[in-house]
């Protein structure tokens, strides 16, 4: 189940529907993204002001067609009993959730690697990007290397 | 009609999230449609600049340039992906 | 933070609690295990009656000890801001919570792996005990060879 | 005096889940415990056959079974943990 929202979502509401849709699941990995108040911008070491807002622009369509393929391609390589993924759009604060992911499996390692796939994938392929705002400044996040190393590793590896 | 979008700082370059185009007589790759938009438009040469990755999309999937179009796609030009 | 308790815990109040000690965290990892309602007995592929309960027995003063050092060994090996760990004992029911892991930190590859190497550890290092109890049979659960494997790959392998 | 302890399954099959025991002067290792305990008292026998995996914790440390003993140790019986 995916969602694309402008609301923060509530970390206790989405584990209860989570359980309940997993029947004989052993393992749930919750996995939720922040705000961090000082954002690295590109990764580079610089520390910018405190991030006043950040802005998470989407492609309407591209965006529910890209995650519901990861998801996808989870599920083929993990025996998943369900799996949740919610990536907030819009305007967020300082500590404000960005994105929650969640799997549900028999065993904790099928229910771990599947999140952090998820997460890894999602990160370099799905169409989203973040502009922060600081007191002073505005600026287009870059994308980091290591997100694509870290994407490269499950190219390698079978689940 | 192509139906052209741009995203997040090509966009904002651009100053202009989409446009309407009929599929010129030279144009069948995405390669040809970035010559083709270069040569129309000054303002595409900071955005196609060495220096700045640019990824494309045809119909909501990612392609590399060598891509063939048709007449009727939804192209989209944006910088790489910072979800998450 | 460390619990061995007999009741069950909240996810959510643990989650707040966690996010507003981990200061500026970007990533939170939150890992529960679950009473699965078939138990395969000793990983061997049998698939007993349903089971009626769980009996959790540990070793008091040991288990604190080992989950603080294991603990310990997660905060050295990646950049943490915060965690939590709590492990239920006694009486447990089909589908209850059983263990609660969570961990965070500025990026998700530490958030990820620390909480997977807390699992793997407390699994096979900590001294707990699970007996299960169906309607006709009760039997101690035994270790499974597979959870040394999961442990045995971080002896290999700098975080 | 030694605090010997027994968890989960040697617990059971022993029938008892503590004992207090002046060191024996013959044991000063936890493999002359075990076989002290094994001439004392028959019912050990099941408990340390051959095809069950016993594990040792002395003050609450997992230890091998060389590992030496003192006259106030806190010794450990119990099979491979499956918690989690």
């Amino acid at each position: 189940m995916i969602s694309i929202q402008n609301e923060d979502f509530d970390i206790a509401q989405e584990y209860a529907a989570l359980r309940l849709r997993a029947g004989d699941a052993g393992a749930i990995v919750v996995f939720t993204g922040l705000v961090r108040e000082l954002y690295d911008l590109a990764g580079h070491g610089q520390q910018p002001d405190n991030v006043d807002s950040l802005f998470l622009e989407h492609y309407p369509g591209m965006t529910e067609k890209c995650l519901q393929d990861i998801n996808a391609q989870a599920e083929k390589r993990w025996p998943l009993l369900a799996t949740r993924i919610i990536h907030r759009v819009g305007e967020l604060k300082s500590k404000d959730q960005i994105v929650f992911v969640a799997t549900a499996s028999a065993h904790r390692h099928a229910a771990f690697e599947s999140a952090q796939f998820i997460m890894d994938y999602l990160k370099s392929n799905a169409p989203f990007w973040k502009k922060q705002k600081t007191s002073n400044s505005s600026a287009w996040v870059e994308s980091r290397e290591i997100d694509q190393v870290a994407l490269d590793r499950w190219k390698d590896q079978q689940a | 009609m192509l139906n052209i979008q741009y995203f997040a700082s090509i966009r904002e370059a651009l100053n202009k999230n989409q446009e309407q185009l009929e599929l010129p007589a030279t144009v069948s790759s995405v390669q040809e449609l970035i010559d083709y938009l270069l040569s129309a438009d000054p303002q595409f040469e900071s955005v196609f600049s060495e220096n700045n990755k640019v990824l494309v999309a045809v119909n909501q999937i990612v392609v590399n340039r060598n891509h063939a179009l048709s007449a009727e796609d939804e192209v989209a030009f944006f910088p790489p992906m910072t979800g998450g």
